[in-house]
């Protein structure tokens, strides 16, 4: 037996390490690949940074839950970083379903450790979750405070400088909604079409296709595809001097460019192997 | 009783909730949603008990038989007690519901228990999915070349590096998603669409009926 | 490195790993984390159904409801408990009414919405409109599509037998299902190997603190 | 004064919103410049003095559905639509009222209505063709079908059970049905056989439904004595913990042919894999199109999307069944039909309005207004 009969018939188990080699190496050393910016994601980056100065919130809602943390997490902490670089008021709500809190909480924790002289209350406010789904979304139309009453910590909404201001869309400048889901659709159709609120909106890079249609007819800002969209976020970050921290999902996409480049060689090698032994055989 | 009225049931049921769709009005509303909101929850509730019976005879034939891997059931069983006690156990008053509350809180057993084994199960597919193209991607055929040559094009062009090969490859990806993907995408659908309305058709004129079971 | 001192980070590694396990070989690690992870979630199903569905949907309305209708839940419950003749012999044939009544609902409610969204939807995306050949590279691609879809319909056409012009459409159908099906493939490597990257830095960065 | 006379010539008019169960007035508004910044709807009603803030017009559609909850059906209510500009604030009050309706019948669904007429005579005309002349009903080869009985044989001769793995969604999907109907044909094998037979399930109904159908398949055989109800077993209701559940029994149990039918999400590809690992000859059905690249590439035969759905047709040869699949496939052949003709009309259509002549292309959009 030549050596491609023995490639070839190689243990599955072998494709299961290099695979596994594969995703740890680039996450313990990171390679550092070149990200490539998009237009849907500089043009959400820019509409959020024109926003600097003005007296207009951003809105960031975290409707995700564990499973697509990995491609989500990084551009909530991503945008928040933004904000809280430039000033710009931003408001984190936890999301439609209960569960999706969590996912909230930790990107403001990631985020907030490279910015000591932000002001809860002044610079952000978190929101918790309160029961409606797509009734909170119109809810918040009218008002922030009749909607919610008090924030995630359970002050008053109306004691706190930035929602005795900002209280419902007319000072909204963008709602940001991070989901995997249909969920983006929503706010779409009650935040924008019903109140004329702009959407920006990242998702995972499977359901990206679906949202391409609303690229195309504006209802989104912008948009940020999976751990790509994420990439791109922090290298435009990195590149205007804002601290990215830990670039989670450059690192991410560092494994994910190996892995893919991995499979293409695997097939590419399994094919070679494959036109070698049937060669052999056919003058056999 | 036996066998037509229950089809008869189906047909009824089937006519009115097609006719539902076309009328707006209020009572045709209502029906849509008491229908789909309660009726049919409430009924599948009911099925639950026969997963949880077939669920537990299975593990305990297991055990009383002391089949090969018994503890295995056992663990099952204790994951449901696990489960059970922290979902209604926190309510008990006083100390033992302060206990659990603290000790087995139910958040955290979905957070460190559920979602990790939920999580990890799913990232199982990076692996597999390597190793189903290595094994299943050779060029034997025409259809399986053209398998794999497509599958090899759009993997590149969703990484920066196939964008810095050549810069036209991930517009050549998203062509190809969105023309000659979309086109069998939309005839696979089509179809299945048309299958669908044929076997609801048969299931309402009572011409299906595997779902009833034997005769 | 910081290795974690919460011990429910330490749980969940573990679990991590012993499912990781399965990739080698079958072992009682696997075999624990498979029982374990089916109890919790035959657990977790019972405390979702019931906080989700029994109290809301039966509980509260019958026990502290005042509208009158409440009482109409009397009538898919009655349905439901019909379910249970299953344990007699004698009265098995009873679970026929819930699944008629299920199922015929369903069929009726699935037929209408089916059109619209599997068949209608794909088919107006298909004719070609003004904006679909505003340049010729849109017209030619678009073109590109309608012979897709047409094909592939007819690779689904069951009455006739596939020779002649049938035959060579199903057989270009079949070069568009398999162009897809590698399209769809390679699409999703990248949100697959995103979960083991996730599971990843949970096990190097949460539990061992290898990475920052 | 030139200003002036441009914005007085926007017009808001106010009316039921149609194809809907009332309780709701749209209101539209015309000739807006394109200057506006904002347009604020205010609302009034017989006994109000004032208007009050309805919500906000939309400055792309300049259209505005107002479903507040207080709109009641039959009452006639007053509407004044604010138009913001750079530098002033316009007025403009709606011709008429607007007075909410609830509808009987629902246009918009006109064309949905006219197809499915026309699908269902198809079907039940060629059922009803089949009944009187069941000659020359014909059904073209379907390998995956084909194969059923050499897998359970194979698994026979080696020595090891067959297993049927049932997909996610319940008993309400037709490939669930369909699914059925492959497992009594699979559980009719076995039983002639004389080979264990493990089926594993995600829905209790259809564990139920599947225990009928062996039990049945069983008697068929001539074998009822040898079913076993304990064959079909229910693992559990979570996607990833049912997978983990296959997946162990299959490493364990080595079965010699895997079926695996239904509806699958993202574990298609892990059962896949570990079914093949274990050396199983590998039956995959289903209509989940995103799935369908991996049962391609992991197992040995695939029902795709609509074959598996022809299941029912092929394995039983009913007349009643053939027939339905003849209506179905006429009913293929009218809307290619359909996309064929707008194809034509469209490309046609383009190139003579490009030649100055948009008279089809008229005929077209109103056939694209349709849809």
């Amino acid at each position: 037996m030549g050596f491609w009969d023995r490639f070839l018939k190689i243990d599955r188990r072998w494709v299961f390490l290099v695979v596994w080699i594969a995703v740890v190496i680039p996450l313990l050393k990171p390679l550092g690949l070149p990200t490539h910016i998009t237009p849907p994601v500089k043009k959400l980056y820019d509409y959020i940074d024109r926003m600097e100065g003005e007296d207009k919130a951003v809105f960031l809602s975290f409707d995700f839950d564990p499973s697509t943390m990995p491609e989500l997490l990084p551009m909530g902490v991503a945008i928040i970083r933004h904000c809280f670089a430039k000033k710009i008021p931003i408001i984190v709500y936890g999301g439609l379903y209960p569960q999706f809190v969590g996912m909230a909480k930790m990107a403001i924790d990631m985020a907030k450790t490279d910015f000591p002289d932000i002001v809860y209350g002044k610079d952000y406010v978190f929101l918790g979750y309160v029961p409606g789904l797509s009734l909170v979304i119109l809810s918040i139309g009218e008002s922030i405070q009749g909607t919610f009453g008090n924030d995630y910590f359970g002050n008053r909404l109306d004691t706190l400088p930035l929602t005795m201001h900002v209280d419902n869309y007319e000072k909204i400048g963008i709602v940001v909604d991070l989901s995997g889901s249909s969920i983006p659709a929503s706010w779409v159709a009650y935040a924008y079409q019903r109140y004329g609120c702009r959407i920006g909106c990242g998702t995972t890079a499977v359901s990206a296709a679906q949202y391409y249609p609303y690229l195309q007819t504006g209802q989104f800002v912008g948009m940020l595809g999976g751990l790509k969209g994420a990439a791109e976020y922090e290298e435009l970050l990195e590149r205007n001097g804002i601290p990215t921290g830990r670039r989670t999902a450059t690192i991410g996409m560092d494994a994910q460019s190996v892995v893919h480049l991995l499979i293409i060689l695997l097939i590419i090698l399994g094919n070679i192997g494959y036109f070698y032994v049937r060669r052999r055989e056919r003058r056999a | 009783m036996r066998r037509t009225f229950p089809l008869v049931i189906a047909f009824t049921m089937g006519l009115l909730m097609m006719i539902q769709y076309f009328i707006p009005h209020p009572i045709s509303q209502k029906f849509y949603k008491i229908m789909v909101q309660q009726w049919l929850i409430i009924i599948s509730i009911f099925f639950y008990v026969f997963a949880w019976r077939s669920f537990g005879l299975y593990h305990i034939n297991k055990i009383k038989r002391r089949k090969e891997g018994w503890w295995a059931s056992v663990v099952a069983f204790v994951g449901v007690f696990f489960m059970l006690l922290a979902g209604f156990g926190d309510r008990i008053p006083g100390g033992i519901g302060h206990f659990i509350y603290k000790y087995f809180n139910f958040d955290d057993l979905y957070n460190y228990m559920f979602a990790p084994l939920q999580a990890t199960m799913f990232s199982l597919l990076a692996f597999f999915i390597a190793s189903a193209a290595f094994r299943a991607f050779k060029a034997r055929t025409m259809e399986a070349t053209l398998l794999l040559v497509t599958a090899t094009i759009v993997m590149l062009g969703r990484v920066p590096l196939g964008a810095s090969m050549w810069k036209g490859l991930p517009k050549v990806v998203e062509w190809i998603l969105m023309y000659p993907n979309m086109a069998a995408q939309r005839g696979i659908m089509i179809g299945v669409g048309l299958g669908m309305i044929a076997t609801s058709m048969k299931i309402i004129l009572g011409i299906e009926r595997s779902y009833l079971g034997g005769e | 490195m910081h290795i974690s001192t919460n011990p429910w980070v330490w749980i969940a590694a573990i679990l991590t790993l012993a499912i990781y396990s399965f990739l080698y070989k079958d072992n009682p690690f696997y075999k624990f984390a498979e029982h374990l992870f089916m109890g919790l979630s035959i657990g977790y199903g019972a405390v979702v159904l019931w906080y989700n569905s029994i109290i809301p949907r039966l509980w509260n309305p019958l026990a502290h409801g005042t509208s009158p209708s409440r009482f109409y839940l009397l009538i898919p419950i009655a349905i439901g408990l019909l379910s249970f003749g299953i344990f007699s012999k004698k009265y098995s044939w009873l679970i026929k009414y819930p699944l008629a009544f299920s199922v015929g609902a369903y069929a009726g409610f699935s037929i209408p919405v089916t059109f619209e969204a599997s068949i209608f939807e794909q088919i107006s995306g298909t004719i070609l409109t003004k904006q679909m050949m505003a340049t010729p590279w849109l017209a030619i691609s678009n073109l590109i599509m309608f012979v897709g879809v047409i094909t592939t319909i007819t690779y689904f056409y069951f009455s006739k037998h596939h020779k002649g012009l049938l035959g060579k459409s199903a057989r270009t159908g079949i070069v568009f299902l398999m162009l897809a099906f590698g399209a769809s493939f390679g699409y999703t490597v990248m949100a697959r190997i995103s979960l083991l990257i996730g599971r990843m830095q949970f096990l190097l960065h949460d539990w061992l603190g290898i990475i920052k | 004064m030139i200003l002036f006379i441009l914005f007085s010539t926007i017009t808001v008019k106010a009316f039921d919103t149609p194809n809907d169960g009332g309780g709701s007035i749209t209101i539209k508004a015309y000739n807006v410049p394109e200057t506006v910044k904002k347009a604020l709807v205010y609302r009034k009603t017989e006994g109000d003095t004032t208007y009050t803030l309805a919500g906000v017009m939309s400055i792309l559609s300049y259209r505005y559905v107002d479903a507040d909850s207080t709109i009641k059906n039959g009452k006639p209510y007053y509407y004044r639509v604010d138009f913001y500009f750079p530098d002033t604030v316009i007025s403009v009050v709606s011709d008429s009222p607007g007075i909410a309706y609830a509808q009987w019948y629902d246009k918009s669904k006109t064309s949905s209505l006219i197809f499915l007429i026309v699908f269902s005579t198809l079907v039940l005309v060629f059922i009803q063709l089949a009944k009187k002349d069941p000659e020359g009903l014909y059904i073209r080869k379907i390998p995956a079908l084909d194969a059923i009985d050499e897998a359970v044989g194979r698994s026979t001769e080696l020595g090891k059970p067959t297993f049927f793995v049932h997909g996610l969604l319940g008993i309400t999907d037709a490939g669930t049905l369909a699914a059925l109907t492959i497992l009594r044909r699979v559980a009719k094998k076995v039983a002639e056989y004389d080979t264990p037979i493990l089926v594993t399930n995600f829905d209790p109904i259809v564990m139920t439904a599947s225990q009928e159908t062996v039990k049945q398949a069983y008697t068929e055989a001539g074998r009822p004595d040898a079913y076993n109800e304990k064959n079909i077993i229910y693992l559990t209701y979570e996607q990833f913990g049912y997978t983990a559940g296959v997946d162990g029994l299959m490493v364990r149990e080595k079965p010699g042919a895997i079926f695996l039918q239904g509806y699958f999400f993202a574990e298609s590809l892990i059962l896949a894999e570990t079914g093949h690992s274990v050396g199983a000859i590998q039956i995959a059905g289903t209509t989940a199109k995103e799935q369908l690249p991996f049962f391609v590439a992991a197992c040995d035969y695939v029902l795709i999307g609509e074959e598996m759905l022809a299941a029912s047709s092929y394995i039983g040869r009913e007349p009643v069944m053939l027939g339905s699949v003849k209506g179905a496939d006429w009913g293929k052949a009218f809307l290619m039909g359909i996309i064929g003709i707008g194809v034509v009309l469209g490309t046609v259509g383009a190139i003579l309005q490009s030649a100055g002549n948009g008279a089809l292309m008229n005929v077209f959009e109103k056939i694209l207004a349709f849809f």
